[in-house]
Formats: C-alpha cells, structure tokens, sequence
C-alpha cells in the first residue's frame, strides 16, 4: 500500500476512498426535505457519495443528522511543518541533574491559570507536589522552586509575582476557550510581559487541553504544552531554554 | 434494601457526628448577618428593580445603611415606610434619589414596626406560598417517573436563546432545566437586573430571566403534560437573594451547599456558612429542592481515593440543611460517577458508592453527577461511559440525574448532544429499569466491602473533622484539597455580628413557620 | 428566531453558527503533523473555527480523529423539491374497502428481493401475513391477492411471474447497496419490464433501507419506499395508481 | 454458579430429547456420502490446485466420476495411483487431460489400496497434526483474558486489503478475526483457488488465501505477545473441503452449523446434514473450534419470542457436534442480543438468556453476537447498545464476542468503526470485570422467571421436533420462521447412498482417532 503523502485522503476501509463521518443539526423540521438539505450541504463541502445513515427529530422544527460521505479534498502532507518542542525530554532526575550542574542554583518557576480561567487541575498537575499520574510535579523537585499562585489570577499579578521573585520561567494555563477568552488573555499577557521588560529575560510557557506549541508561539510564547503533558516535560524545557538564554553548558 | 450490609450503627454515629460538626458552626451563624441576608429581607419587604445606575435597589439601601449591618436593615426601613406610607420601592427609589435619608429617621413603636412589616411582606409571603401551592399540585398530578429525573443544562448567555434551548430540551424528554449562570456571578455581591442576553460561560441569575423561564417550561410542561423543573444557583456571594427570587418565580431547585462556595470560589467561609443557612430557610419556606456539590470535589481529588470526603460532606450538608428546616426529602445531595472508567471494576466501585449514598440517605433524592474529569475528546467513549453512569442511576434509584454530554470536554452542549444524552438515559434506564430490585450483591464481595469501606474512612474523616473544627478542617483542605484560610476570600465584609438591636420580620415569620434553629 | 430558509447552515448551539461535527481516518502515523492534516483538510472543506477535539493511533500509521468545525456553506432549502409519493394513506380497512368498490376484485402482488440480495425481513414486513410492527402485511388484505418470492430472485423470474399472474403490482425489495448494486439490479429491472411491455400496465415499486421515493422515480419506478414503510402505504400507492392508470373511480 | 436455580432434570431431559433428534438424522447420515465429503477426501489424499480452466482439481476429479459417487471417489483414484504411481496433483491432472481414465482401472487388492492411502494421506494429516500442535502449545502459552476474545471481521473482499485491516484490528486489541466471504460462495459448489482481490460483501475462503492471512497474524501475533485466532465459513455446499484447507492452514475456528444452510442458504437439507457430519469430524480431528448459527434466527424472528428456539438449536447442534467427535471446550454454540433495546428491561431478558447458556453449556466457550436487526443508522445509539451487549458478555462470562460495529445499519466496517468498536469491548468489559461473581439474581425474580420460562419451552419445542423428526420440523418452518421442502434447495445432486463398495480411507482414519459416529 503506497501512500502519496502530497495528496493523502480519509481511509474508510480502502485507500483513497475519503470516507467522512458527520453530524449536525438543520434548523428545518425532519422530512425528506430536510434529508435532500442535509445532503446538498455535505456536497457542498466536496462530499461524493452522500448518504444520511439517520435522521432524527429534535423537536421544534429542528433535525439531527448522521452522514456519511467521501470527500473529494487531499491534503499535502508532505509539506506540513508543525513547530515542535525541540528540547529533549529529561526524567525527574535527570531534569534535576542538570539544573545543578548547568546552574548551580534553583530554577525559580512561577505558575498560574490566569484571567477569568477557574480550572486549577491542569496547573496543579505540573507544579503540585503529588503531580499526576505519578509524574511528581514542579514543587518536588529540589533544584526547582516552584510557586503555584492557582486560578483566576490577573495577569498582571502574576508578572509582578514572577518579577519580584526574580522568576526564570512564567507557567500560563488556559483551559476555557469559549469566545477565544484564552487568547485575549494570553496576548495581553505578553504584551504585559513585553512593556514590563521581562519578555526576553524569562522563559514564557502556556499550557492547557486546546493549546498546542504552535498556537503558543504565534501569541507570543516560548512554548506551548497540551493534553498529556508532566511536568518533567516543561521542567526539560525550562532549563533548556534557560540554559540557551544565559550561553550556558 | 440494606443490599450492602452496613453497620447501622456506624451510619448513625456518622450522622450525630456530622450533627455536632454543624451545630459547632451554626453558634457563629446564628450570632451574624450578612449584607445579603439583610438584601433577602429587603426584597421579600418588597424591594425590586434598579437605578438609573443599574444598582439594584436592595444593594441601594444597604449601602446608605453601611455600618449598620449588626443591627438589620429592616428597622430603618419599615421605620421610614411606616413614617412616610411609601411602598417598599417607592421608598427605595427616594433613598436612592436622596429625598430620604434611612439613618436619621424618628423611631416609631415596635407595634407598628410589625405591624408594617406584616403588611409589607404579605404580598411576597402570599405569592410564594401560592407557587409552592401550584408546584406540589402539578407534582402530585405527574404519574411516577419510574427512573431518575432527567436533569439538563442550558448554558447560551442569551435568556432568550435558552428558553428556546430549554423548550427543546423538555420536548426531547428532559424533566429538569437548569440554566447555568455566567461565569463569575457567584462573586458579584448583587444580583443583577432584567433580561439578559449576554453572559459568558452562561445566563446571568436575574428574577426577570427566572419569569421568562418559567413561563416558557408551564407551557411546554402543558403542551407535553409534565411538569418541567426549574433550577437555578442560589450559590456565590448572594445565595438567600437567589433563592427568594427563586421563591418568587417558582423555580423547583437551587443549586445550593453549604461550602461550595467556600471550596471553590474562594467566598470567606464566615459569609458563607452564614447565608446558606437564610438561603435555605428561604427555600424550605418556598418548598425548593436543593442540590449540594460534592461531585466538585472529584474533579480536583481522586474519585476512588477521596469517596469518603463525598460521603462526610454530604452528611455535614445535610445537618445544616435540617437546621434550615428542609426536610430529607428536599435534599439533592451531590455525588458524581468519577473514577477513571479504564481502571479494573471501576464501574463496580461506582456502584458501591451509589448504593452507599443510597442506603444512607433513604429519604433523599440524591443528585448524581456525570463523569467529567476523565472525560476526553473521544465523544463515542464518553458517550459510552455516560452509558454506564445512566445504568447505575437506575440501579441504585438516584432522583436526579445530571445527565453527562458526549461533548464534555469539548464544548458547552450543543442541540444535539442534550438530545443525545437524553436518548442514552431514556434508552439505558429504561432497559435495566428492574434491575436495582433484581440484583442481590454477594455477601462479603466487592461492592459491599467498597461500600463499608468508604463508610468506615467518613466515620473516621468526620472525628477527625470534629476534633479540629469544620472551619480549622477546611483552613487544613480536607475537602477537595483546597485550603481557605478563615479570614481569607470574598465577601468578609459583608458579614456582622447582630448586635442586641438586631431585628429581621423574615426571620419572626421562618421561627414561626419552619423547623428551622433561628435565634 | 428567525430562519432564512434560502441560507440555512447548522445549528450548534446558536442560529447559523455552522457547527458540525466530523470524524475520519488518515493513513499518516497520529503526531502533531496528522493533527495539522486533519485540520487543513476539514478547512478545506469549508470549515472555520476547526478544533480536532480528539485523536487516536490506530497503529499501523493510522490516525483517527473527532474534529468540530463551523461551516461556512449554506443550503438553499426553500428552493428544494423532494418529490414525494402524492396518494393519501388510507387504512387497513380503507385499502381494501377502496378496492372492492372501485375495482370489484382483488388486485394482484407479486414481490421479492432481487438479485445476490438475501435480505428477506423488509419485503416480508410489506408482504407476509404477520406483518410488521403490528401492521398487518398485504397477504392478510381479503382485496389483495400477494404472492412473496422470497429473496435472491433474478429480475427475469420475478417479471416472468407477475406477467404469468396478470399482476396489477410488483414489489421489489433492495437492502444490499455496496459497490451500487440495487442500482445495477434496479436498472435491468426496469429496462426488462420495458422490454416485455409491462412497463405501462403494472404498478412498479421499489423499497429498501436506502430507497427514497426520488432515487425510485429517477430509476424508472413508480414509487420508492424507505425505512418505516407499513403495508397500507403501499397498497395504498398501488390502488391509486392502477385507478389513475385505467381510468377508474 | 447456578445462579437461575433451573432445574437440572429439565436440561438433561432437553439434552436427551435434542440427542434422539439428531440421532434420529444421524442414521440418515450415516448411510450417504456427497460430491464435498469425497472432493474432502481428494483433498486430503493430496489434490489441489486448478486446471487450465480454474476448475479446482479435486472438482475436476469428482466429475470424471460423476454417477460412482455412492462408491466413494477413493477407490478408483486410489486404484490408479496405485497403478500409475503418479503423486495425486500429477495424477489428477493426468486425468484432467484425459491421459487417464478413472473408471477403467484394473483394480488392484485391498492392501496396496490401502497402504497407498496411508502414503498419500501421511503429509497431509502430518500437517494437520503439526498445525493442531502448534495452537495448542501458543494458546497454552497464553495469558488467561479474564474476558470474552474479542473477534472482529474484515470483508473488503480482496486478501491482501483484509491482511492489512486484520493485522491493524489485531494491534487494535482483537483476539479473533474472522475474514468474510464474498456473498453467495457458500452456494458455490467448488472452492475457488488462489490469492483472490476481487469478492463481493467479502473476501473468497480459498487455500491461499488462507495461508496468506494466516502467516501475517502469527505475524502480527508474535509481535503483540498473543495468538490471534483466525476463523472462516465452513458453511454452504462445500463445508467439509473448507474444514480440510482450514485444517492444512491452521485455522482456528469454523462457522460451522448442522442447519444453517438450509435455512438461510437454501441448501438442500440431506445435503447439508451430511456435509456437516464430515465438516465437523475433520475439524474434530484437527482441532478448530466451530460457531454455529443460531444468532440468524433472531433476524427473522423476534427475539423475546423465539428464544426457546434459539437454545433448542443449540442442543441440537451440540448432539451433531459429538456425533463427530467435538468437545464441548470447542463448542461455540451461537446466541444474539437481539431484543429491540427499547422494550423495558430488555437488557434483564438478554442476560438472563446468555446467563441460561451458560449454565446451559458450561463448558462450551459459546459465540455472542451484537444487535443488527434493530440498529439503525443512529451511530450512537447503537454503540451504547453494544455496551450493553459487551456488558451482558462479560457478566455470564461468554467465550467468543462478535463485536458490534456502530455502523451496523449502513456499511461494512471501516477501520475507525472496528477500533471504536474494540474499545468498547475494552473499557466496559474491564469496567465490569467481577460484575458476574458479585451479583446473584433475585430468587423468583425477573432473569431468573425468564430463564426458566424460556428452558420450559425449550424443552416442549425440543418435544414436538422429536415428534414430527427434524427434518419435518424444518419443512413446517420451526426455525428462523423458515420453511424448507426435504427435497428443495441446492446441491442435493450431489448426495448419495453409500453402496456396499463404499470406500474412504478418511473415515478409517476418523473412526480409529476420533470418538465420532461413523459408519
Ligand atoms: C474539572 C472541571 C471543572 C471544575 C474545575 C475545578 C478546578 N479547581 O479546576 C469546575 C466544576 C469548578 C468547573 C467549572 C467550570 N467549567 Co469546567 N471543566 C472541568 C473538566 C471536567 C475537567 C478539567 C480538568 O480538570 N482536566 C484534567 C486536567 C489534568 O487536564 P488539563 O487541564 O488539560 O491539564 C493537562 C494539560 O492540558 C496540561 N496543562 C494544563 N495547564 C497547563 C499549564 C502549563 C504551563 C503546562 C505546561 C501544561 C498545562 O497539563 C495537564 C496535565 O497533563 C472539563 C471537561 C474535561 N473533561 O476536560 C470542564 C471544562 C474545561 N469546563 C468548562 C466550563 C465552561 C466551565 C464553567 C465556565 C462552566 C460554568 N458555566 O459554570 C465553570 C467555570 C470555570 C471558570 N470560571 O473558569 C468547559 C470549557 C469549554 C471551553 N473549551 O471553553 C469544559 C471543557 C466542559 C464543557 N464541555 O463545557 N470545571
Ligand atoms: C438481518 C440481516 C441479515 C440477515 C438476513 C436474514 C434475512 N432472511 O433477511 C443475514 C444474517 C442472513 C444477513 C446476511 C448478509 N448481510 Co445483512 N443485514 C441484516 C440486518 C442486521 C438487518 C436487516 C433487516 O432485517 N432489517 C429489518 C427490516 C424490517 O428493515 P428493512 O429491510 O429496511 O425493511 C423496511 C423498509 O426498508 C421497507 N422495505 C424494504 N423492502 C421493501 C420493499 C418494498 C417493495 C417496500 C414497499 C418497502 C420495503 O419496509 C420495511 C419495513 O418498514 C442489516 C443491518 C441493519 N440493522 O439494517 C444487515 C445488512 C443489511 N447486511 C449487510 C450485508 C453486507 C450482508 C451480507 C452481504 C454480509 C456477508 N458478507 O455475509 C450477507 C449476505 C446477504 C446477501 N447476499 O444479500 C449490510 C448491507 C450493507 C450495504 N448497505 O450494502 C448491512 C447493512 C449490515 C452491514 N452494516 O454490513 N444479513
Ligand atoms: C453548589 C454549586 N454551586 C454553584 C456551582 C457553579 O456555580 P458558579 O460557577 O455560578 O459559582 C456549582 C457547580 O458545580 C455547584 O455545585
Ligand atoms: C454458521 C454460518 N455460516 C455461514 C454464515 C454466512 O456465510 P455465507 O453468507 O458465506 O453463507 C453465517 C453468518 O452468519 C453463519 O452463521
């Protein structure tokens, strides 16, 4: 089975046959009318072979479909560069291996779920002394001093936080992303970051289950970390990025 | 049933346990008010509306009565009526505007002092007690359910848009609405005003948007011949507010816990404990249902490790419910299936403990939370595991179940995924409908031991509680691992000591009318 | 609410915000790359706002993913006709009450299920005694004279039958539809009945889990039935097409 | 267990009645030979391979001694390699090129005729014999699963696609993969030859085809640490010839039933009666498990109704089974979670069907098939409801669990459909994992009333089969609703009555090896 990687398409159960799964609602009432709509929109978007598997009324004249189409678009793959998290991953005792040797001193971490953003689980995973999924996080590690400053803090908190405690690294998390809040929040903490002056001494992290290095970068920041993520993971970083900064090791 | 085989003895030392826990606290609360309990007298008095400032009129009052916290706002209030004959917001409207000053009023006899404010609450009193009337008439008239009632969500911003939402929501099978607020209400120290149409995160709490509401679920309710529920927050900074607004519009239930607030808004713990306990005197008076948020607790503590937190919690919830006056039959208390569905008989445990919190709360409707925590992108699988959820609800007959979202940690619902969950737990609970009395659990198996496991760790956590005090106990984060030190969060300087002059006519009529501890 | 039934697009959670939620498979191993993939290709769909809500690694360099996107296409809805199967539905008792007096005598139904296609629960839910669903099949009718061939049965066998019996109707049932073959085995159905000249005379009729009236008419058949379908309506179908075909009542 | 309290006297008065009623054929059997069984016996004295035309060898042999069949084909062609000693491919095609005639041999005595057979056998039942021992030592090397085998189809109808989806499913988690065959093979009355990439609704079962997805699951199998079971369809009209290249090939597991082609395939019934006589001894003699059917019959008929209909066959199946010499260990006697998932307490009926099974078939592994007939093109919908299924499977403790797909009403598998669908599987069944120790079922309650209900009819439908013969019982429609005449259907041509010349060296062999009925 060759696959060619410029022009790849969704595998149903043959190669090329781009087969799709959708659902969703049309605001019409459940008739064939309805039915001819819902495959008209799935041809629009390039399907062939439309077929609604179910169709059901949700009342109120609102319907439910489920389709099932090929779609006629490719996708290069081959050309697709997606920035990635370059450093290697140290464990638990290499991260604090390093930092001894490299720096000889603790790294200072602080870390919050800022703006209007409650959600303190994935913040606490990293820094928390109990971690997650038994990956220990920041607080345990000695040669790291890790504060947690917990939810809901105003970005410019947190900046003067890290700013009188001499910080190396700022962690951001952002789990709300309804109407782009973790956007607003997170550019105008860089912006923050940058009319404080501290933008290209600190080490700038955002995290959260819809963020990805990419989008990090694009706002503004030094790395972006997703679902999945230990602490030893942003700890690699931390001190790599560091290290690079100072012309260290 | 007593399927699980507990030491009743262990359940009820549990339960005097949690009684003196409360009652430790509920010295304080009686010796206090808070500037929202002194807000709830004033709109039960009959104060509504707003300034030309949008301020509500209540929060208008108690501002020019700053100070005078400890000794109630209604004296100066039905002071001022009595005197100039003004009604309750025509008064309001005069402080506010400036023609009237409250705090330099002559004082008139207490005779009349009552007497004034007899004929200022009667409208309010009149009309909650008609809409407990109406709610326990259309209740009593609904044929049994025969399975959990089916609790859904609507979260647009838009009052408009989610009366829309929740129409939909009752045609597809839904018994209970509740509309979630806007993100960050539950730290405004006033309730705001109208009709909304933008809130983030959700639709703000107003008495306007409850009118709405509940005029849209009557007619669909008619229209499908159910009566369709209510629910709302009386929860945050103004809980009795809420709840007498809930009592006004008949809502059915309140979201509504002694320490949410505390936990997970970070809300002083003094001001807290203080306006749950008026918030829920207000809601038995009103005879609305409240639900309590233990399952909280489980998305920042481990569900397997941490079910006795969930247990004790609820027993403490409970005894401060009882000193409100609510009766078991009112209480929703909270739990939630959260245990990491991968791990080996995880569905086994979470029967355990719905069984447990069955068999120790007979009366009680319980309220069963979703899974969230674990829940990923992946929305067949938690569609799956909502599955298995609906099944134990049925099984060990929760009264409300909220019903979990294939979307859970996607979006808020779509349309069609509250239609989809609705069909999952019609489907399920339907399909196992008999399966709670068919089932006999092996002695000495699993899910026994689990159960009376986690009943022997509250008995425990509740001593241990006890011995340290609830407010040194959550100081220290026993519950959902978060620690608020006593002085510290919101809304401490709304609280004060009643002074000897203290006098609130609400509080006359609840002493009167509830089984409530009101000193 | 106001619906523009001339631009209608899905409806998520608010009017036209175009949500739809899509799930496929990529043949490229599941990394970030896979993840850039899914989203490029759901944007060329015409998807905005795309969030690939879940990923998973099928092995073998599969990824399969759950996306939700905004579609940016509309459907025009008041302008579709969905051609419909016009008679009205009368009864059990109406059919057969209709048929006594407008024709005087039983009218005659042959069916089967044609071709490789085995299936024989949806023609003998139309067809036998029982019936389906508590609706009495067209062998119960006392004005209806059916004869069910079963399944597997070559179009010509079944043509041969009806012609033998003066058939007033024949039912076909098609339930296999991979690789098109009820359209293969729908179309020489058709272009036989022309042949033998029975085209004209009998009441030609098509049903099956994905037959709808349109696709039934646009092969050639009189009428098309789907999912749901109850022996009345199409006997039903079959006494007002024969009267309107003779001229009758 | 004896969770149902049934009545043992019952199931060894069912299992004694159904053993009579497949005696009663067996004497039928014993009595003929078909076209297959002796093609089988070619085969297995070595032919294989196809003419210039792709006629398979062993047909081409069969042919030439069209109208001899009661004598068995063994003699003459045994004559002949005896004579001419040609190897048995060589002399097959000599006879294809008509360079030989069998029927002209000057016959030779008994004891080279014999000793001839056991040459030409050796390499063939040595292979047999090795590929025997070699799944035995590699599932003896296995881990127990503590679950159902996860068994999953592929059916893209070319071989080499479906070796790619097997081994994917395989990394996905399955223990089993059955390769579907092109629809209407099974009336096919030869085996096709050769690597095929072209088959409608599946994938031909050819010898190397075989071979071929055999190699790449112990493959795959040897990389993944486990032994990945692979099955195909001894059904249709040449069953037993199917067994064989199964046998030579290593499969694992053979759908495999006494009635199924009459009923669905409109095989003729003494036909099909034979066929699966000798079909089962060579899968007694080389191990492989068999499936039988009865899941079909809840297609057609309803499942609430015709349970009783459903076991009745699987007694009956059992009885033919060791008639040839099975073991219960390789019995996978078929069942289905058919009831429409909306009847209340469907979910309580199908378990207590599957938990009567098991107590019914202790020992056999059994086949549990998904709901199909009332699955409809709601993707979600029918994904809960194959947890449900997978849920019934893990608690009485099924075999083999014929997963359900999610798109069971619209198309053959995807890859995602067939991962989603091991997932499932997955995360229930080890959700549930102790579920069937843990729970007993209500004395006199609902799964125990059913299960009792439906082994009492069983026994009375097992009654009046005894009584009309099975044969006639099949013609009056008593299974699957479906009505076959004795003397209708395909490929009764094909069967003779053994003459007194009648010779097969298998059968010799069968009778000294295996514990079976043969005559
Ligand atoms: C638990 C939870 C809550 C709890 C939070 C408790 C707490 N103290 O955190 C409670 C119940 C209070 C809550 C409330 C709300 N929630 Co909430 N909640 C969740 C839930 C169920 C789980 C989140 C979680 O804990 N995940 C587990 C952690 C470990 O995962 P994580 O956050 O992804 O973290 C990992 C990585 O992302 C990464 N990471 C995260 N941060 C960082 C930072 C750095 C620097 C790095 C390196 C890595 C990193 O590392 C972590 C470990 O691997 C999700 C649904 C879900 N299943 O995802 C909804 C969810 C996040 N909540 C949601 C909403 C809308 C709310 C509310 C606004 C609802 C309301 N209207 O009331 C409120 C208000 C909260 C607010 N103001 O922000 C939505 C968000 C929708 C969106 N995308 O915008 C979700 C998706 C649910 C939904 N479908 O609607 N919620
Ligand atoms: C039962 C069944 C079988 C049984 C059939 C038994 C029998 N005697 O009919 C068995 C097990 C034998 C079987 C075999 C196969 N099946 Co099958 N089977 C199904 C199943 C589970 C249910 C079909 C059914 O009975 N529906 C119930 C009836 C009442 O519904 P219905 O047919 O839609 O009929 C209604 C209407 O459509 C309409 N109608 C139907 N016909 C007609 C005719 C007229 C004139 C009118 C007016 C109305 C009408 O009225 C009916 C009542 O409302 C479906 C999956 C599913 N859930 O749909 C797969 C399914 C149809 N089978 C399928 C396949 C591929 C096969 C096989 C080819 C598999 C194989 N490779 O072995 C074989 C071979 C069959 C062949 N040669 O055709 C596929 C078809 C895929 C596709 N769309 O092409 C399906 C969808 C399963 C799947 N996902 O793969 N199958
Ligand atoms: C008791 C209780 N109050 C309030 C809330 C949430 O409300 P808010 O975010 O408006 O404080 C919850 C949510 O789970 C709850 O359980
Ligand atoms: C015993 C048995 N044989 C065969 C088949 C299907 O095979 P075919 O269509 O190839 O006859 C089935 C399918 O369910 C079966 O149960």
């Amino acid at each position: 089975m060759e696959i060619d990687l410029k022009r790849v398409k969704p595998y149903g159960d043959a190669l090329n046959d781009g087969a799709v799964q959708l659902s969703f609602t049309l605001p019409v009432p459940s008739d064939e009318r309805a039915e001819e709509a819902a495959k008209q929109l799935a041809r629009k978007m390039g399907f062939r072979d439309v077929g609604v598997a179910h169709r059901n009324d949700l009342g109120d004249g609102f319907t439910f479909f489920v389709v099932y189409g090929r779609t006629s678009h490719v996708v290069n793959v081959a050309d697709i560069e997606v920035p990635k998290v370059e450093t290697p991953r140290y464990s638990y005792y290499e991260v604090n291996e390093r930092i001894e040797k490299i720096f000889g001193r603790k790294l200072v971490v602080v870390g919050a779920c800022t703006g209007s953003d409650a959600h303190t689980v994935g913040i606490d995973a990293i820094m928390n002394m109990k971690g997650y999924n038994q990956h220990y996080g920041l607080e345990r590690y000695p040669w790291v001093e890790a504060t947690n400053l917990g939810s809901q803090v105003p970005n410019e908190d947190l900046l003067r936080y890290a700013i009188d405690h001499e910080a190396d690294a700022v962690l951001v998390s952002q789990v709300v992303t309804a109407k782009d809040s973790h956007i607003h929040t997170l550019t105008e903490f860089i912006e923050l970051a940058e009319s404080f002056g501290v933008r290209d001494r600190m080490t700038l992290v955002v995290g959260g289950p819809r963020i990805n290095h990419r989008l990090a970068v694009e706002l503004g920041f030094d790395a972006g970390f997703g679902p999945g993520t230990y602490a030893e993971h942003v700890a690699s970083f931390i001190l790599e990025d560091q290290r690079k900064r100072l012309g260290m090791g | 049933m007593s399927q699980l085989q507990l030491d009743r003895e262990k359940i009820s030392e549990a339960r005097a346990v949690a009684k003196r826990i409360a009652d430790d606290v509920q010295a304080y609360i009686n010796r206090h008010t808070t500037v929202t309990i002194e807000r709830t007298t004033l709109r039960l008095l009959g104060v509504r509306g707003v300034n030309d400032e949008m301020e509500p009129l209540p929060n208008v009052v108690a501002d020019r009565l700053h100070g005078r916290l400890g000794d109630g706002l209604s004296l100066p209030f039905l002071t001022a009526a009595a005197r100039t004959g003004l009604d309750a917001v025509s008064l309001s409207r005069a402080v506010d505007e400036g023609a009237i000053d409250l705090t330099g009023m002559e004082p008139v006899e207490p005779g009349r002092i009552h007497d004034t404010a007899e004929r200022m609450l009667r409208p309010q009193l009149e009309r909650i007690r008609e809409m407990r009337r109406i709610r326990e008439e259309r209740i009593a008239a609904e044929p049994p359910h025969g399975r959990p009632l089916l609790y859904v969500i609507v979260a647009t911003g838009n009052i408009h848009e989610d009366v829309l939402q929740a129409r939909r929501a009752a045609r597809q099978g839904a018994d209970i609405i509740a509309v979630i607020r806007a993100t960050a209400q539950s730290l405004l120290d006033y309730v705001p005003y109208g009709h909304t149409t933008e809130g983030f995160g959700g639709t703000y709490a107003t008495q306007e948007n409850f009118e709405l509401m509940r005029a849209a679920l009557d007619d669909v309710g008619e229209e499908l011949g159910r009566y369709i529920r209510l629910v709302n927050y009386a929860s945050g900074l103004c809980m009795p507010e809420i709840s007498a607004m809930g009592a006004l519009e008949r809502l059915d239930m309140m979201l509504n816990d002694s320490m949410y607030g505390i936990l997970f808004r970070d809300i002083n713990m003094y001001r807290t404990f203080c306006d749950q306990h008026f918030s829920r005197m207000v809601n038995a008076f009103a005879g609305i249902s409240i639900n309590t948020g233990e399952d909280n607790y489980l998305t920042t503590s481990d569900a397997v490790e941490a079910a006795d937190t969930v247990l004790a919690s609820d027993l403490i919830n409970e005894q401060f419910a009882l000193n409100s006056g609510l009766t078991p039959k009112m209480l929703c208390l909270g739990h939630a299936y959260e245990i990491k569905p991968e791990i080996e008989n995880s569905f086994l445990l979470e029967l355990a403990m719905a069984a447990l919190l069955r068999e120790v709360f007979p009366e009680h409707p319980l309220k069963y939370m979703p899974p969230t925590k674990h829940m990923t992108g992946d929305i067949f699988r938690t569609f799956l595991v909502n599955g298995l959820f609906n099944l134990v609800g049925q099984w060990t007959g929760q009264g409300v179940q909220l019903l979990g979202m294939l979307t859970e940690a996607i979006h808020t619902p779509f349309l069609q995924d509250r239609y989809l969950a609705i069909r999952n737990a019609e489907l399920v609970m339907n399909a196992v409908k008999s399966i709670g009395s068919e089932m006999i659990f092996r002695p000495g198996g699993l899910v026994q031991t689990r159960a009376q496991t986690v009943l022997d760790r509250t008995l425990a956590l509740l001593r241990r509680v006890e011995e340290n005090g609830l407010m040194d106990s959550i100081a220290a984060g026993v519950f959902a691992e978060v620690k608020r030190a006593k002085n510290g969060g919101k809304g401490l300087s709304g609280v004060a000591a009643k002074t000897d002059a203290y006098y609130n006519p609400v509080l006359d009529v609840f002493a009167r009318e509830l089984d409530a501890v009101v000193e």
